[in-house]
Order: C-alpha cells, then structure tokens, then sequence
C-alpha cells in the first residue's frame, strides 16, 4: 500500500529512531512510504497556542503539498503532527468561512481531500501482515500502551478510537505476541509541550506515569509521540528514585520492528537514553523464531505483577 | 435590529461570550460548572484558575482578569476537559482563543517562559519552514536566561544523534514566511475589526 | 341568501388598542350576504352572548362570526350560545383578531386592516357551513392498564375502586415494578415492600380486576370508549389453574446460577422461578433461554435434559407443552403505565445517541455499581440480606462515593433532563449507609441538590446534618480501580481543589430512561413520545395524563423521570378521567369527520392507504337485484379524527371534511383578494 | 424594529399561510399571549392538519392576489394525527417540482413545521417569510409567471371577489 509519509521535525531530530523503525518495518509489512515533498513543520503547539489561523494554515500546506503529490492519506508518525493536520482537516471541513480563506493564505489550492492516519490506526490495519511476518514473538514481555492526548482527543477530530477505552495499541501489542497490561494512565498527559518551559510539572506528570506503569508490571512503555518519548525517556534519568529500575520506552514501530526480527540498531534502539539493552536481550533470547508456542526459556525478571496488574479492562 | 441586546458589555464592546462564539463557534453559556473539565485537568493543581473558573469568568466578562492571568498559559491542550465536557463547552478550545487574544493585546502578557518557547519555536519555522531543535533549544536559552539548564543533556543528545548542528531549510521556505505573514495580517485586521465593533 | 351576524369584540383594550372594532364591524357589514353586524366591549361576557343571541332571533341570522379571541379559546363558548337561540352550533366560527393580530401588531391602521381581512375570510367560509350533528358513541366500561408498577397498580385499583372492570396487564411474571426492588423509600425511610405487598394482593383479589401477569399488548384497534386489544399472554410453561405455589419445582429445579432480574445482578435465581417471594402471582415461571430441558430440545436432543421440576410438582402443573395465547379484550380506556429503565453506563447502549462513560470504565469496575443495585444490597430481601457488602470480595466498604447525575443532565452522553429521583434516594442512600456502617463515610459528588417535594429538602439537610454525608459539589472527571481501591477523581467547585477519593465502592445515581421498546407501544397506541421515548401528554400543563389520542392516558415514569407520589398522583388521576369518562352512556364528538360520496368514489382507496387511524371502510354499492356494483370507501365516523389527509388525497374528489370542506377553504382563499 | 409600513419601499406584500390547528395554530397563539411583535403582512387559514392541504390551494392563493404563501404544520413524528404531516411532505415534494414547472420563484413559499410552543419560530418564519417576498416585489408583476388560470377547480364562482368584480 502506497502511503505519503509526513515524518515531522522531531524524527529528523530527537526521535530519529522513530523514523529509522518506521521506514524499517514498513517494507516487510507491505507499506510503501512516499515522503511528501518540501514539507513543512505543522506548528505543533506553539502555533496552536498562540494564533489560530496559524496553527491550521501550516498543516493545510502540507496536506495541499500531499494532495498536489497524488496522495489521498498522509501518514504522520508524530502524534502532534497527526493531531495538527487532522485537526486542520476538521476546522476546514466545518467552517465554511475558514475554508475560503486557506488557499488565500497558503497560496495554493486546498482541496480538503487528504486524510491525516496516525502510526497505530496504520500498523493495526496491517495486523495480518505483522502476525504472518512476526519471527521473533515477544511472548512473556509486558508491554504498557500509552496513548497520551494526542492520539485520541478531541474525539471529534480523532475518530479511528474509542476516546475513552482505546484498543488498538494493544491489538498490535498483542500480534507481536507480547502482552498489554492493563494500567491507568494510558491517557494522561504526559506535560508535552512544557519540556523545556515548565520542567517541573512535565517531571511530576511523567513520574505518575512512569509509577504506575511500573505498578502495573510492565516491562517497558510503548509510545507512539515523540514528545511523550522524549519527557518519558529522555528525562527519565532525572525521574527515578534511588534503587528504582529505569523502564524502557520504546516506539510502537521499534516494538514491531523487534517481533519482525529486525536488529536493536537498525531500529535505532541504540540511540534512546534508557538503555533498551535488556529489554532487547530478552525479546531476542526468548522467542526461538520458528517455535514460537513453546515455553519462553527465561523466566521473565520481572517482579509478579501487583494487585493493581488486573485493573479496568481495555 | 441589535442582536448583542443583552450580551454587549457596559463599554459597548461585544461581550466575551459573544466574542468567544464567534472565535470557537462554542457556547460557553452551556457551562454549568460542574467542574469536571477542573477534575481531569493534570494542570489544576498548579493553576490558580481552573478550566471551570476559566469558562465562568468568560460568561461573566471578565476579560482583563483572563488575559492577563497566567493560568491560560499552564494550559498543555491535552484537551481532556474537552472530551469530558457535559455540555460540549470546549474548555481547551476557549483557552486556545484566550491565548490568542492576550498576545494581540499585550504581547507581554504571556508568562516569558512558555512564550518565550512558542516564539523561539515559530521563529526557527519562519527561518528554515521546520522546526530545529538545537537552534530552538539555544534561541530559547537566550531569551529567557535559562542557559543552564538542561546543558548537560545536550552532549548525550549530540552522542546520539538526535540533534544535527546544521539546519535544513526547505525549498519552500519562503512560502512559509509567506503563511506567517499572511495569518498575522488576517489575525490582526480581525482583531481590528472587533475593536471598531 | 345567507344572513351573517358579525359581531366584534374589543376584548376591552386588548384588541380595542390596536384595532378599530367600530371600523371591522362596518366594513364587513358591507359584505354581501352579512344581514348584521355590530362591535362590542366583551363578546364573551353575558351581556355579549345575549347580544349575539338576540340578533340570531331577531335577524333570523344562518350564521355567526365572532371576530374576537383565538378559536381555541372561546369557539365553545360562542357555539353555546348560538345553540342556545336554535342556530345549528356549527354555523357559528371565530375569526382571531387578538392572538393572531392586535397582541402581535403596533401599527394600528395595518392591525384593523388585517382584523377586516381575518374577518371577511371566516364570513366567507361560514356562508358555505353546513349544519352538523354532534357525533354519539358508546362507551364500554372496562379499562386496560399496561404495566403493573406502582402506578399501574394503583391507576387499577382506583378505577376498579370506583365500579369499572380492569385488566391489568403485566409484561414480567409478578407486577410490583421497581418499587418492589427498593429497600426503603424517601422522605420517611417506610420499608418499600411493606407498604406495596398490601397493594399487590389486593390486585390480585380484587373482584373487578383481571390480573394478565407475564403478558403483554400486541395490537390495539378502535378508538375512544371502543378499544380492542390484543394480549399475548408468553407460556409460563406452568398451569396457573393447577399450581399453588408450593415452590417444591423451584428447589428442584438444576439451573441455579441465572442472574436474578430482581437482585439486579447481584443475586442468582433457577431457571424455573418466581422472581421474588412475594411475587403476585405466586406462580412460577420456566426461563425457557436458561431451562436445561428447553435447551436440550433446541439443541435437539432427543432425551429430556432435564424435567426435575415436573416430577416435583405434586399437582402436575408443570406443561412443557405450553404456548403463547392470545386474547382479545374490549374496553374503553387504557392507561399507559410502563414505568423506567436504568440508564447503563456500559459502552452498549439500547437507545441510539445515548453514550457510555468511557471514563468511567464504561461500568466495568465491580464495585463501581448502580443505585437499584444498592438498593438490593440494602435491603433485607436482597443477596447480601439487608449487609451492605460490596460485589467484589463481600467485604464490607468504609468508604462510598455517591455521584449524582450519571447519564442526567449530560448532553454530551445523549440525555439532557434531569432524572428528579436521584437527589433524594442518593441522600436515602448515605443514611442507610450509615445506618449500617457507623464507621463508613459516605460522599456526595452533585451539581445541585434538587429537592422540591414535601419533606425533601429536610430529608436532605438530615442526611447532611445527622448522618454525616459529605457533599462535595462538582463532577467526577475519572474512575479506575488501583488494587482493590476505586479511584475517584474529581474536583470541589466550592473550594475549588481538586478531590481524589480511594473509594471501596461507587454507587452511580444513573438516569431514568422509559422502557426499552417503548417506542413499538406508543406506536400501537398512535400516542406520541419524545426524543427519549417519554410519552408525550396532551397538554404538559392542563392536560398531564391524557396523550393526544383520545381515550389514553399516561401514568407513572413512563411520561417523564417520577417518583413514587408522582406516579401514584398521576395514576389516580387517570383513574378520576377514566371514570368521568365512563360516567357517559355515550360520548359525544365533534362532528369534524370525512364523508364519503358513494357516488363519486371509484373505489382506487388512497385514502384507506393515508388515514392513520384505520378509519376507512369498503362498502359494497348493489343494485336492486342485489348485483355488486361497486365498492367504495366508506369512513367510520366513530374512528376517524377529521385529519382531512383523505381528502386531499382523494383523486377524484369524493371524500369532504366537515367543516372543512373545499367549497369552505376555497372561499376563505377566494376571500384573500380585495 | 419592523415597520409595519416601509416608508422607503411602498410594497407590502400580501401572505397566505396554510397552518394546522394543533401545532402551528397554537404556536401562533403563543405569539400573541407572548406578544412577539411581527409583520402584519400574513392571513392565516386554519386548517385542521397540513394532511389536509391541497396544493391547489397554494396555487389558488396566487391566483387570488398572494404575493407569498407559508405551509406549516406540526414537526415530523409529533402530528396530532399521527402520520398526517408525513403524508404532506410527501406531497410537498411533488409538489415543489410543479412550483418550479410553473416558475414560481421558491422563495415565494416557505415550508416549516411550527409546534405548539414554538411562539417565537413563528414569529421568525413570519418575518423571515415577509422579508423574502418584500425583496422579490408583487407577484403580479413577477416576469416569470406562467400560472395557468384554474376555472375548473374553483367551485365558488360567486365568490366576494368575483361579486366585486376585483377578480385579476
């Protein structure tokens, strides 16, 4: 399937290995991704912060630049990316006023007739694909699923999910033959755009949930957001109490690129600041790749779950 | 025929709720405070307004209070007041407008940090047409002072290669100025507009 | 030659300030065929009716046109007294010169411009009235009541009571509704049961009443006084004439894990079973989806599963063999009294544009649980026998928080009203609570506390003031379980802090909905209902328990969210109109009916295909000799309403409308040109 | 607000309005227990559900001097007889076709369901109704006309009209 990629300023930066997992998974599962030419950043918060048109104008550049290219669907990794052009595809689509005034302030056509796909919604579509080409089952590994805001909310613009209850992570989750656990911070926010403005409350709001995830007896936090990535990774050596273990965070696509039996440093697992070293040894010692139903080797390290493992269902 | 009859302000102006329709297209009189937006919002225990108190002191007018207060800037548009919202208020949204309308009356008004942030941020779009994230960490150093802070990660950063020295500019980046330029003019002949009103 | 009497009111200054009476009565004077014509003061008061009396003997006038008030108002009064000098009452007609003209105009030369202009065109019609017969019907004195709640059992008491037969039909196999369900009932804490039990034997005994348990409605025919109704009585697959109720098939019975209705899921019950011990009737009833001898035969099994329940029964009333009846009764009434269902917070919703609550768990907390279900636990019948327990482990819970407003007065979730009942059995809720629990806390979460009932707001205040129930005024944002705590996140509007609460357990105040497949009923019944499904009353202030077809009438929840007082105030006022009705021999109609000419009709029966209430009949046309000629429509005056949807169906123009007729409508239109 | 006449244009035009008696009716009555203030351009004839209407009468309102015609009835699924505004609409539908075959400008008719308590949609779709048909001018002069005359429909020939010798 053809797909117009949109990657975002932050996979040619700090979530480089977003876009190196990506594009490397993306062959084996049937994906061929078309980088949009020229593209340009979406604004991301601080345009939607600060001036409205602004912050539909940039995305409507890139869907009108998607749309001249012969794409009818874009895929953008990042969740604000996605958030930002889905959410310019939804002012436009409802307010007759502003949609006369894009191509005016865009220079060029806008035809609205490009859709904004997020990386789960894409990934769940091919989960045939990813169950018939998964070598390397992750079984026994316990995987946290955080969507974080901007993949689901507001439910009006982001529809491929419950807004509430969502499942598809945990559906690709589950195809790499890993587990979802349950957890109750799949949805929270993680402080996002604040990193560098307001540290002090992205280290509280990623600490609860670095907590409990860890509670709930996960062995690492999949995201699918560079920002969440970034406050969750990057700023998790800062977050940990004396005699905690760091938990990894990895992409979705680093997760499936793993199951598709893909190397740690092809999926850039080398470049995230928890060391993924042994979440990565043991996806690979434990799955012998043509067997998968036997019984993992290793015992998983990890401490029993708490009671708190078996919460809400998803 | 007046159709502001009960809604224009003392001074004549369009009320904010009027003005706060027309902005987001949302009622905010469906407000009945019942504080839910305020009870899922991870930023109320740092905020001395809260998304209710936000949505209450627009039904009342009180537009000073709100742009000037600081609380409209420790919104992370998570957008979870939204999505729980009884009444399809759109808390995030009219924050979102808030904002907006506090930079066009007084630029300063923002907390310097966070809109020290944005600025560096849009600027490093108006300079390449994408955002670069050594520049944008250095330019906002800069401009608020912080220089030291987080320095010691920016090594692991560069060891990592997840932050490049060189910015790219896009062809069109040119283009980009162009939508800058063009959705400051059309924010500011609207704002004009409404202050004529 | 007609001879018209036009007579205008002022209606003192209301129609007097902005139009010219003097000036409307001259002008239409002029009108060919108008003999009289004068304005006056009150047209409506004694003076005015004597006037227009008089001028009908005096002038020996065919018709009379009051221009005054909305028809709607005063077309009664008037006619009265048209009737009353020997005028055939419907030769008199209104023109609205008030409502319709000098309460919504200012200028004064326009407004009586517009009166006379209102005024010619009911002369016009009124020169083509015909007169008309009232129409008589007769009344059959016997009364349906669908639904045996609270207030279907008190609506079939009081008609009973007052001399009528009643069949009292009942979908579930015991009547008693939810209140039967509920521990004790606000404002006086009285034990629920104690004070319905009473009532549901005395249906059960009543001479004049028929009790139908276990059966519902399947399709009405007829109309006001001449009601037939259809009653599916389901296969209870046990002989009510044999059984005494001995309950030897229930302890038989091999199925013993069904969730019980009447425990709200919180207890079990055997497929073969009474819902309750002191369920009327007291006959039980096989679950045929949970009966391991039904479920045998649908998986085709040629040997009996099971058939422990028949060899029990001493008296051989167990028939596996039973089907649905069906019977047919005639009555003259029918109250609808079908009472509510709980709003579920669940992600599966019955009613479409209803939603869950995501951030609730969509309801799938164990101890997160609904008020009907606290009920249970609360009450000395129920599973836990009167123990506040909660689901989960059966512990006992320290801690509880209330929400009010589940569902209610949530647009965002599809239901905007306020559900009225939950304010006040949620403050019942915590001093029940703490009755049992001394050490427990209870915690409100509410937007207001609406207590507007006689002794409410002091039932409240107590729950607060004596019991020590925390009211925290806010929403609740989120709940999730953390071990075997449940988190409550919400906020405290009055403080303005935000609230977090590590609960035992959660009890939901969830909305009041009408029943599921309500909608099928009202349809049966042409009564009409809202958005939610409520059925509509014919009049939301003067008109509280009757709907817009004559002859039905709302009691209970059904109508809109109601407690107890409510239903049974409701109930018996339908009781009082039922037997006003049946007070008559016969009933009287406006004549405002279709009438088909036999002559014209071709017999191609649009009009049987549009009338909405079955009214057209075929007639057959015979000659002498008794050969068939033709059939045509014929239409039922007992039954048809006077929609005139016939007749302007009617290609060939054979159906007329009385009183509006299309030599009258055409005049009027006629009479718009100067 | 709304001057009943307009001193800068001394066209007023004349409006018929076909109204049922349970829905429509009485929300117009509300209007006047309300006293919502309206144009006084618009003679109401009462009928007893928009089931009854015939499209000819609309057609025949025109002929009388009509400058715009207003059709409202009860709101869908709330007819007090049920099912009688359905069939309406479906009329309707047919007819709006034969309105344009005739070359009725549309915004000569309004079409609009008016309850019971809805004074002031009422007061709007007077207004409103008014407003439209001020701006189109009288239809008699109306370039598009092409109504045919209806003889055979009308079965008053001794109508006021007619007897005044006004008839167009």
């Amino acid at each position: 399937m053809r797909v117009g990629y949109y990657p975002g300023c932050s996979l040619h930066g700090t979530a480089r290995e977003f876009d190196e997992s990506l594009r490397a998974v993306a062959g084996p599962l049937g994906l061929e991704l078309v980088e949009v030419d020229d593209w340009s950043c979406c604004g991301a918060t601080s345009a939607h912060a600060t001036n409205h048109l602004l912050s539909v104008a940039l995305p409507a550049r890139n869907l009108a630049l998607a749309a001249e290219q012969g794409h009818d669907q874009v895929l953008a990794p990042c969740a604000a990316c996605y958030n930002r052009l889905a959410s310019a595809r939804h002012a436009v689509a409802s307010d007759a006023a502003l949609a006369a005034q894009i191509p005016d302030l865009i220079g060029r056509p806008f035809p609205n007739s490009v859709t904004a796909r997020n990386v789960v919604e894409v990934l769940r579509e091919q989960l045939g694909t990813l169950r018939k080409k998964t070598v390397r089952p992750l079984a026994g590994l316990k995987i946290a699923c955080y969507y974080g805001c901007l993949l689901v909310r507001p439910s009006e613009v982001c529809t491929f999910d419950d807004p509430e209850a969502p499942v598809s992570m945990e559906e690709v989750v589950a195809a790499t033959g890993a587990t979802a656990v349950a957890w109750n911070r799949r949805l929270d926010c993680c402080g996002g755009g604040f990193s560098l403005s307001r540290t002090g409350s992205v280290v509280r709001l990623s600490r609860e949930i670095l907590d409990d995830a860890r509670a709930a007896g996960a062995d690492a936090i999949v995201v699918a957001c560079p920002m969440c990535h970034s406050n969750l990774d990057f700023r998790q050596g800062a977050l940990v109490r004396r005699g905690e273990a760091e938990l990894p965070v990895l992409f979705l696509s680093e997760l499936v690129g793993l199951a598709l039996g893909l190397d740690a440093r092809t999926l850039g697992l080398e470049r995230h600041f928890v060391s993924t070293k042994g979440f990565v040894e043991r996806a690979m010692a434990e799955k012998p790749a043509p067997a998968p139903k036997q019984p993992p080797a290793v015992k998983p390290a990890a401490a029993p779950a708490p009671a708190s493992a078996q919460k809400e269902a998803v | 025929m007046s159709s502001h009859g009960t809604n224009a302000s003392a001074h004549g102006r369009a009320s904010l709720r009027t003005e706060m329709k027309e902005r987001t297209g949302k009622n905010t009189a469906r407000c009945y405070q019942c504080g839910k937006c305020s009870a899922g919002c991870p930023m109320a225990g740092e905020t001395s307004l809260r998304p209710h108190d936000v949505m209450r002191l627009v039904n009342h007018d009180q537009r000073e209070r709100l742009l000037t207060s600081e609380s409209i800037w420790l919104c992370l548009t998570c957008e979870t007041c939204t999505e729980r919202c009884p009444n399809g208020c759109d808390p995030a949204r009219t924050m979102d407008a808030l904002r907006e309308m506090a930079v066009a009356a007084s630029p300063g008004s923002a907390p310097r940090a966070v809109l020290a942030f944005h600025r560096s941020f849009l600027d490093q779009i108006r300079l390449t047409g994408r955002s670069f994230e050594l520049g944008l960490v250095a330019e906002y150093k800069l401009r608020t002072g912080a220089l030291l802070q987080d320095v010691a990660t920016v090594p692991g950063l560069v060891a990592r290669g997840k932050l490049g020295f060189i910015p790219h500019p896009i062809e069109g980046v040119k283009e980009v100025r162009r939508i800058f330029e063009a959705c400051e003019e059309a924010t500011r002949v609207a704002a004009r507009g409404k202050e004529g009103a | 030659m007609s001879r018209i009497g036009v007579f205008v009111c002022h209606c003192g200054e209301n129609i007097g300030r902005t139009v010219d009476g003097a000036r409307v009565a001259e002008e239409l004077g002029t009108l060919p065929g108008v003999a009289h014509s004068v304005d006056y003061k009150y047209m409506c008061s004694d003076p005015g009716q004597a006037l227009i009396k008089q001028a009908i003997t005096d002038k020996r006038l065919t018709g009379v046109v009051v221009a005054a008030c909305s028809p709607h108002m005063h077309e009664k009064t008037f006619r009265r007294a048209a009737a009353g000098a020997g005028l055939n009452p419907f030769l008199c007609e209104m023109a609205n010169i008030r409502e319709h003209c000098s309460w919504i105009h200012e200028d004064r030369e326009a407004a009586t411009e517009k009166a006379i202009d209102l005024g010619r065109l009911i002369v016009e019609k009124v020169k083509r009235n015909v007169p008309l017969e009232t129409i008589r019907i007769p009344v059959e004195r016997r009364a349906l009541v669908i639904g045996g709640g609270i207030a279907g059992i008190q609506a079939a008491l009081d008609i009973a009571d007052g001399g009528a037969e009643v069949i009292l039909v009942e979908k579930e196999p015991s009547i008693g509704g939810h209140m039967s369900q509920l521990s004790e009932t606000f404002p006086t804490l009285d034990c629920s049961q104690c004070i319905l039990t009473p009532r549901m034997v005395e249906v059960y005994q009543h001479p004049r009443i028929k009790l139908m348990a276990y059966s519902e409605v399947d399709s009405v025919e007829g109309y006001i006084g001449n009601f037939r109704v259809r009653i599916r009585q389901k296969a209870r697959s046990v002989d009510e004439t044999k059984c005494n109720g001995c309950g030897a098939c229930q302890k038989a019975c091999i199925v013993k894990n069904v969730p019980s209705e009447f425990d709200a899921g919180l207890g079990k019950r055997t497929a073969m079973y009474v819902p309750f011990p002191q369920a009327v009737p007291n006959i039980p009833v096989i679950d045929r989806d949970r009966c391991a001898y039904f479920k045998g035969k649908a998986r085709g099994m040629k040997k009996d599963a099971c058939g422990k329940c028949k060899e029990a029964c001493s008296r051989g009333a167990v028939d596996f063999t039973q089907e649905d009846r069906f019977v047919t009764e005639k009555v003259g009434a029918i109250v609808v009294a079908t009472g509510f269902d709980l709003y579920s917070v669940g992600k599966e919703q019955s009613s479409p544009g209803v939603k869950g609550y995501g951030e609730y768990g969509y309801g799938t907390i164990p101890d997160v649980i609904d008020g009907l279900q606290f009920e249970r636990l609360a009450s000395a019948s129920g599973p836990t026998a009167g123990k506040i327990l909660r689901p989960s482990d059966g512990k006992e819970p320290k801690r509880i928080v209330f929400l009010q407003c589940v569902g209610s007065r949530d647009p965002a979730k599809g239901i905007d009203y306020c559900s009225k009942v939950c304010c006040m059995y949620v403050a019942k809720h915590t001093m029940l609570y703490r009755h049992k629990v001394h050490d427990g806390e209870a915690t409100v979460f509410y937007m207001d506390v609406r207590a507007a009932g006689k002794g409410y707001e002091e039932f409240t205040r107590r729950a607060v003031e004596e019991d020590g129930a925390v009211y925290v005024r806010g929403r609740v944002s989120r709940i999730w379980r953390e071990g075997d705590v449940v988190k409550v996140l919400g906020f405290d509007t009055l403080n303005g802090t935000p609230v977090a609460i590590d609960a035992d357990m959660v009890v939901l105040a969830t909305a009041i909905k009408p029943r599921k497949g309500i909608e099928t009923l009202a349809q049966t019944l042409s009564v009409s209902y809202d958005r939610y499904g409520f059925i509509n009353e014919a009049h939301p202030k003067l008109r509280p328990v009757e709907t817009n077809t004559a002859g039905v009438f709302v009691a209970g929840a059904c109508q809109a969210p109601r407690d107890i007082p409510d239903s049974v105030a409701m109930a018996s006022a339908t009781a009082a109109k039922i037997l006003g009705l049946f007070s008559n021999e016969m009933l009287e109609r406006e004549p405002t009916v279709a009438r088909v000419d036999a002559a014209l009709c071709a017999g191609c029966f649009h009009c049987e295909r549009v009338c909405p209430y079955g009214a057209v009949e075929h007639k057959e046309i015979r000659d002498r000799k008794g050969r068939l000629l033709k059939v045509v429509a014929d239409v039922n005056p007992g039954v048809c309403q006077g929609c005139g949807t016939c007749q302007a169906t009617c290609p060939s123009k054979s159906v007329e409308l009385m009183g509006f007729t299309d030599e009258q409508i055409y005049a009027e239109v006629n009479a718009l040109a100067l | 607000m709304h001057a009943t006449l307009d001193k800068e244009s001394p066209f007023e035009p004349r409006l018929t309005a076909f109204v049922c008696n349970w829905c429509t009716y009485t929300g117009a009555d509300l209007a006047g227990t309300s006293r919502l203030q309206m144009d006084a351009n618009v003679r109401i004839v009462r009928l007893p559900c928009t089931g009854r209407i015939d499209p000819l009468f609309i057609i025949k309102a025109f002929e009388r001097g009509a400058d715009g015609v207003i059709v409202s009835g009860c709101h869908p699924a709330d007819c007090h007889y049920t099912t009688g505004n359905y069939h309406a609409r479906r009329r309707f539908a047919f007819f709006k076709e034969l309105v344009e075959f005739l070359g009725l400008p549309e915004g000569r008719i309004t079409f609009s369901w008016v309850s019971a308590s809805e004074g002031q949609k009422w007061r709007e779709i007077v207004n409103d109704a008014t407003a439209r048909v001020r701006a189109l001018g009288p239809f008699a002069s109306y370039p598009g006309t092409a109504l045919p005359a209806f003889p055979a429909t009308d079965p008053h020939p001794n109508s006021i009209a007619t007897a005044k010798g006004a008839a167009r």
